[in-house]
C-alpha cells in the first residue's frame, strides 16, 4: 500500500505558534505544523508532555491560549467545520446503559453517517458480533474502546483526532486501527494520533509532531 | 455527508434519553418516591389531624414536588460529564442550545411529569380539598418546567467546577421562592373560593420567557465550564 | 330472584363487599398468569442465546486464524 | 453444604429434582385451592349470617383475615428460605425466597385494599395512621424492597443474595404487624380467632374462614410452584436440562 | 510487614474522608443548604400565621434534618465505587466491619452534626418554643446516627447495582418512619409539657444496637454486592 | 539479570481447573497453572477472553465460581492472605480530589509500607517528582497511572495482581514497569500481569497463561 494522496498546495490544518496556558503556565513549547489530507500525523511526547491538551485544543473542547489554528487556509472557524473533526478521547463518550448499537445510532442521528455505512455491519468489522445488544458496561475495556472507535467507521469526517487509541486493544484490534488510519488518509482525510508505540502505518511516511514540557 | 437535519438531530437526542431513563427507571422513580415519602412522614411528625393536614396540604405538596425535582436537577449532566457523552455533544455538528433543550425536556418528562401524576395521591393523603386540585395541577405544570430550565443553566454553570451542590442550592434558592409564592398563592387562593389566575398568569409568563432563553443560556454556561 | 338480590345487596354494603372481592380475585388471577408468560419468554430467550452463542463461537474461530501481520508495541 | 442435611432434602435441592417434583404436586395444590376456596366462599357469603353490629359488611373478613395472615406467614418462609440460601448458598433456597416475594406483595396489597374498603364504612375513612395499618404498609414496601434489589442486579444470584440479606433484616417487621394492636391501642381490632383458646368469633362465621385460610396456603404453594419452575429454568440456562426443555417446548 | 494496627488503619480511614469531605466542603454545606431552603419555603407556601408554623414546627423541623441525611446517604459509597478504592479498601488486610464503621462515622461527621448544629436555627425560623429545643437537639442526636448506620446497610446492598435511587428510598422509607415516630413523638410532649423520656429511650436503645451490629451487617452487605 | 530464584517445592499460588460464571455461562475454559515464588506470568489473550475477570477472581473481589484455588499449598483463605496480595485494576483506586501522596499514605494506613520506603521517595523514583501534591485529577492519564503504580513500590505484598499497568504509560513507564516486575521476583515476589505487548522481561523466561473465551 505505498500510495501517497498529492498534498494540495493549502494544508487541512495549520498551526502558527500554537500554545496553550494553565494558571499563567504554558503546558507546552509553541507548536507549528501542517497537516494536508491524507496525512497522518503522530503526536508524541512522555506523559504529561501535553498531548491530551493540544488534541482537545485541536476539537475545539479548550480556548486556544496561544497562537493560531487555521482550517482549510483560513482562521478556524468552530461552527463551520464541527461535523469534518472527530475527536476520541481518554473517555470513550459511551453511555454504559445503551448497547454498542444504540450508542452508534445516536452519534449518527447528530453526525450523520457515511453513504452505505451501517451500524451492525460497522460493529462486526471492528470486531464485535455478538455483542451489539450487551450494554456497554458489560463489555471488557477493550470491547469498550472498540465500541467507540466504531464511530470512525460509521460517521463521515475529514480529520480524525485520536488520543492513543491502541490503549486496552489487543493486537488484532492494534492492527484493525492501523488499517482504519490507512484508509482513511488513502481516502484524502487526515488523522492526528497520540500513542506510545504499536502504530505500524503503511500509507506512507507520518508525520511527527513531538511534545516538550 | 452534510450533517442531518434538526429534527433528526434532536429525535436522536429526545431519544437517547428518553432510553437512558427507561434504562434506570428505578432512578425515575426516585424523585416520586421521595415525593411520597416526605408526605407519608407529615402526618407522623404533625399528627395525624386531618383539619392540620388539610390546612397545610397545598403548601406541602407544592414544595415537596418542587424540592423532589431539585434533586434530580443535579444529576442532569453530571453523568454525561463523566463518561465524556457531554464533549461530544459539544463537538456534534448541531446547535447546541437546540440540543441541551431536548435534554432539559427529556429530564423534564422523566422527573417532573411523574410528580405531577402523583400530585392527586399526595394531595390526597393530605386530605386536601378536591375542588382545589385542579389548580393545584395546572400550577404545578406551569412552575415545575419553570424549575427545569432556570436549574438548567445553574447546573450547566457548575458543571465544570466539580458539582459543587451547594453552589446549586445557592443559586437556585432565589428562583424556587418566587414560584413557590406564585403557585402557593393561587392554590391558597382556590382554597379560600378567591380568584387564582393572576398568579399562574405570572407563572406563564417565565414559562414562556425561560423557554426561549434558557437553552441558549445553558449552551453558553457549558461552553464557559467545560473549557479547563 | 329477589333472594339473588338481596344477596347482591349485601345488606347495603355491596359498594364495599364486591369489590373487596373483586380485587382478591383480580390480583391472584394476575398473579398467577404472570409467571406463565415470563415461562414463554425465559424459554424463547433461552433459544435466542442458544443461537448466539454459537455465533460468537464460530467468530472466535474466525479471528484466530491471522489476517494481517501486526508489528507493535516497543 | 452441612452433613447432616437428610440425603433425600439434599437431592431434593438439586433443580432437575425439584422441577419434576414441583410440577407432579402442583395441579393438586391448585385443586385443593380451588375446593377450599368454593366451600369457604359459599360458606362465607351464603351460609354465614349477618353480623349483628356490622352487618354484611364484616363478610370481607373471609378475604381480609386470610390474606392479612398470608402476608405474614410468606414473609416469614422468605425469610427462613433466605436464611438458608445466604448460609449455604442453596440455589433453590435463593429462588423459593425471591419469588415468595411477589406473592406475598399480592396478599398484602389485598389485605390493605380490602381493609381500606372495610374502615370506610366501619370507621367512616378510608386510611388512618394508626400502627397496625402503617406496619402492614411498610410490609408491602419490604417486599417491593426485596424484589426490586433482587431485579436491580444484573446477575440474578447475586441479586438473589443482596435481597436475601433485606429480606432478613426486613424480618423484624413481621411481629410489629402482629403485635402492634396490642403495643400500641389503635383503631383496628385486635386478635379475634385464637387457635389455642377459645375464639371471640362464632363457629358459622369461623369454619368459612378456617376454610379460606387453607385456600391461600394452597394458592401459595401452587403458585410458588410454578415461579420456582420457571425461574429455575432462567437460573439454569446453560444445562443441559434446560436446553433439554426448551427445545421439546420449540417444536410443539 | 505485618499490615499496621488497628487504631493506624481507623485514623487513616477518617483521616482520608475528612480531608475529602474538606476539599469538598460545598458539598457538605448541600443538606444544610437543603435544610434551610425547606424551612424557608415553608412560611411562603403556608402564609407566615405564627402559630400554624408553631405547631407544625418541631415535626417540620426533624422531617427536613432526616431528609437532608437521606439526601447525603446515597453519596455515601458512590464515588467510592466508581474510582475502584472501594475495591482497594475490601482488598486490604483491615477488618472490612471497622473501615466501613469508620466512613459511616466520617459521614454523620460530614451531613449529620452540621445539621444539628443549624437545627435551632432552623427552629426559631419557625418560632418553635425554646423550651422545647434541647429535646429536639437530643431527638436529634439520636435519631442521624440511626439513620446513617442503617442506612450505610442499605446502600452497601444496592452498590453493585447500577444505585437505583428508587430501591433506596424504598427500603429506607420503613426505616424512616420509626425513627420519626419516636422522635416526633418526644418533641411534640414536651411541646405540651408531657414526659418525654420513654420515647427517647426506645431511641436510644436502636442507637445501640445499630452501632453494634449496623458495620457488620454493611460489610456483609458490600461482599454480596460487589461480587458480580 | 539472567539470574534465576530456585523453585520452593509448595507454589505460592495454584489454579486446579478455575473457572468463572457468569449468567450461568462459563466466561473463559477452566485454567491450570502453578505460580511460584520469583516467577511472572503473563496473562494473555484477546479482547474479552477473561484476563480482568480471572485476575478480580484472583484478587477475591469475584468468588471462584468452580474449581479451587490455593495459597501456598493449602486452600486460599482470604483473611489469613488479605495483605499478600495487591491489585491494581483498570480503575485506579485513586481518589481525584486527593493528591499523589495522599492517596499513598491512606494506602500505607491500610497496608503498613515496606521497611526503608517512603511515600515522597516512591512518587519521584516513578517519576512524579513535581506532582507529589497536585490533586490527581489534575494530573495527565499516564501520570494517574504512574500514581497508581507507586502502591507497588511502598506496600509490602508478595503476589502482584496487575491488569494492564503498562496502558497509557510512555516509554520510559513502561521500562520503570518491567524493571519493577525484575526487581520483585529476584525479591521472591511472585506477579501476574495482563498486557498486549510491552513486557521485556529480563529476569528469566516468564509463565504464559493464555485465556480462550
Ligand atoms: C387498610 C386497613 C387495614 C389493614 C392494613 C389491616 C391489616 C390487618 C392485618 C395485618 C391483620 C392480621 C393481624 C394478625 O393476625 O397478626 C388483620 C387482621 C384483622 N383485621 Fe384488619 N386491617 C385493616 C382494616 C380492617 C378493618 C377496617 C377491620 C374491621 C373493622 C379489620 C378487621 C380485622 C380482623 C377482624 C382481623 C383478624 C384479627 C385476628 O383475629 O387476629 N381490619 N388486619
Ligand atoms: N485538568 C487539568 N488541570 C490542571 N492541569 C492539568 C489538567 N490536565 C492535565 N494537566 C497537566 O497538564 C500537563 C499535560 O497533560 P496532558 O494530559 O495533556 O498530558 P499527555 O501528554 O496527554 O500525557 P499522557 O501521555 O500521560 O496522557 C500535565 O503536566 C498535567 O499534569
Ligand atoms: N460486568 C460484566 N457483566 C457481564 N459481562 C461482563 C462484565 N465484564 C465483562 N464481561 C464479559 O466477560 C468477558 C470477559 O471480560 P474481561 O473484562 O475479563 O475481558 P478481558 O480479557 O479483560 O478483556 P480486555 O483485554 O478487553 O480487557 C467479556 O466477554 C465481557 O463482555
Ligand atoms: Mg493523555
Ligand atoms: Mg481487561
Amino acid at each position: 500500500m505505498e500510495m501517497t494522496v498529492p498534498h494540495p498546495a493549502v494544508p487541512l490544518l495549520e498551526a502558527r505558534a500554537l500554545g496553550f496556558h494553565r494558571q499563567d503556565e504554558p503546558v507546552f513549547a509553541p507548536l507549528d505544523f501542517q497537516l494536508h489530507a491524507g496525512e497522518l500525523a503522530l503526536v508524541e511526547g512522555d506523559n504529561g508532555s501535553g498531548k491530551t491538551t493540544l488534541l482537545r485544543m485541536l476539537a475545539g473542547l479548550l480556548h486556544v491560549g496561544m497562537g493560531e489554528l487555521r482550517w482549510r487556509g483560513e482562521p478556524l472557524q468552530r461552527d463551520a467545520c464541527a461535523g469534518d473533526i472527530l475527536f476520541l478521547g481518554h473517555q470513550l463518550g459511551l453511555k454504559a446503559d445503551l448497547s454498542a448499537r444504540e450508542n452508534l445510532r445516536v452519534a449518527a442521528g447528530m453526525h450523520g453517517q457515511r453513504a452505505g455505512a451501517d451500524a451492525g455491519a460497522v460493529l462486526a468489522d471492528i470486531g464485535l458480533a455478538g455483542y451489539e445488544d450487551e450494554p456497554v458496561r458489560r463489555l471488557s475495556a477493550g470491547q469498550k474502546k472498540r465500541a467507540a472507535l466504531a464511530r470512525l467507521l460509521l460517521l463521515p469526517a475529514t480529520l480524525w483526532l485520536l488520543d492513543e487509541p491502541y490503549a486496552n486493544l489487543d493486537r488484532s484490534g492494534i492492527a484493525r486501527v492501523n488499517r482504519l488510519l490507512e484508509t482513511h488518509t488513502a481516502d484524502g482525510g487526515a488523522a492526528l494520533v497520540t500513542s506510545h508505540g504499536a502504530v505500524a502505518f503503511h500509507g506512507g511516511e507520518p508525520k511527527h509532531i513531538r511534545m516538550h514540557a | 455527508m452534510n450533517p442531518p437535519g434538526l429534527v433528526t438531530a434532536c429525535a436522536a437526542m429526545l431519544r437517547r434519553d428518553l432510553t437512558l431513563a427507561w434504562r434506570r427507571r428505578g432512578d425515575i422513580a426516585m424523585p416520586v418516591l421521595y415525593a411520597l415519602i416526605v408526605t407519608m412522614l407529615f402526618p407522623f411528625a404533625l399528627g395525624p389531624e386531618d383539619t392540620l393536614l388539610q390546612r397545610i396540604a397545598g403548601g406541602v405538596v407544592l414544595v415537596t414536588v418542587l424540592l423532589a425535582m431539585l434533586l434530580a436537577l443535579d444529576a442532569m449532566f453530571s453523568s454525561d460529564i463523566e463518561d465524556g457523552s457531554l464533549e461530544q455533544l459539544v463537538l456534534a455538528p448541531q446547535p447546541l442550545a437546540l440540543m441541551l433543550g431536548m435534554k432539559i425536556l427529556a429530564h423534564w418528562i422523566t422527573t417532573a411529569l411523574p410528580l405531577i401524576v402523583i400530585a392527586p395521591l399526595l394531595a390526597g393523603m393530605l386530605h386536601l380539598p378536591g375542588a382545589v386540585l385542579p389548580v393545584l395541577l395546572l400550577a404545578l405544570l406551569l412552575a415545575t418546567p419553570v424549575l427545569s430550565l432556570l436549574g438548567a443553566v445553574l447546573v450547566a454553570l457548575t458543571a465544570g467546577t466539580r458539582r459543587s451542590g451547594m453552589l446549586l442550592a445557592l443559586m437556585l434558592l432565589p428562583l424556587c421562592v418566587p414560584a413557590v409564592i406564585f403557585a402557593a398563592g393561587a392554590v391558597a387562593a382556590a382554597q379560600q373560593g378567591l380568584p387564582w389566575q393572576a398568579p399562574l398568569a405570572w407563572l406563564a409568563a417565565a414559562l414562556v420567557l425561560a423557554v426561549v432563553l434558557a437553552p441558549l443560556a445553558c449552551a453558553a454556561a457549558l461552553r464557559i465550564a467545560l473549557d479547563a | 330472584m329477589s333472594s339473588l338480590q338481596t344477596f347482591l345487596a349485601m345488606g347495603g354494603y355491596a359498594a364495599y363487599v364486591w369489590p373487596a372481592y373483586a380485587v382478591f380475585f383480580a390480583v391472584l388471577i394476575t398473579d398467577s398468569v404472570a409467571p406463565r408468560l415470563r415461562r414463554r419468554r425465559v424459554l424463547r430467550e433461552l433459544r435466542a442465546r442458544l443461537a448466539r452463542q454459537s455465533a460468537r463461537r464460530d467468530r472466535a474461530q474466525e479471528a484466530r486464524d491471522p489476517a494481517h501481520p501486526t508489528s507493535s508495541s516497543p | 453444604m452441612a452433613r447432616w442435611i437428610p440425603l433425600w432434602l439434599h437431592k431434593l435441592g438439586s433443580p432437575p429434582t425439584f422441577y419434576r417434583f414441583a410440577g407432579a404436586l402442583r395441579p393438586w395444590m391448585l385443586a385443593l385451592a380451588l375446593l377450599f376456596g368454593l366451600i369457604g366462599l359459599y360458606g362465607g357469603l351464603v351460609l354465614a349470617p349477618p353480623d349483628y353490629q356490622q352487618g354484611d359488611a364484616y363478610r370481607i373478613i373471609f378475604i381480609h383475615v386470610p390474606s392479612a395472615w398470608m402476608s405474614m406467614f410468606i414473609y416469614a418462609v422468605m425469610g427462613v428460605a433466605a436464611f438458608i440460601a445466604l448460609v449455604w448458598r442453596i440455589k433453590l433456597a435463593e429462588v423459593v425466597a425471591m419469588e415468595s416475594a411477589p406473592i406475598g406483595a399480592a396478599f398484602t396489597f389485598i389485605t390493605l385494599v380490602t381493609g381500606s374498603l372495610w374502615g370506610k364504612p366501619m370507621w367512616g375513612t378510608w386510611w388512618t395512621w394508626d400502627a397496625r395499618l402503617t406496619s402492614e404498609l411498610v410490609l408491602l414496601f419490604l417486599y417491593l424492597g426485596v424484589i426490586g434489589l433482587y431485579h436491580a442486579f444484573e446477575d440474578r444470584r447475586q441479586g438473589a443474595r443482596a435481597a436475601a440479606f433485606l429480606a432478613i433484616i426486613g424480618i423484624i417487621n413481621v411481629p410489629i404487624v402482629h403485635f402492634s394492636v396490642n403495643w400500641w391501642n389503635t383503631l383496628h381490632q385486635g386478635s379475634t380467632v385464637n387457635l389455642f383458646g377459645p375464639s371471640k368469633i362464632a363457629w358459622d362465621m369461623l369454619w368459612p374462614l378456617l376454610s379460606m385460610t387453607l385456600a391461600t396456603k394452597f394458592y401459595y404453594a401452587a403458585s410458588l410452584f410454578r415461579r420456582v419452575r420457571t425461574d429455575l429454568l432462567a437460573l439454569e440456562g446453560g444445562k443441559d436440562w434446560v436446553r433439554k426443555i426448551a427445545e421439546s417446548e420449540a417444536r410443539t
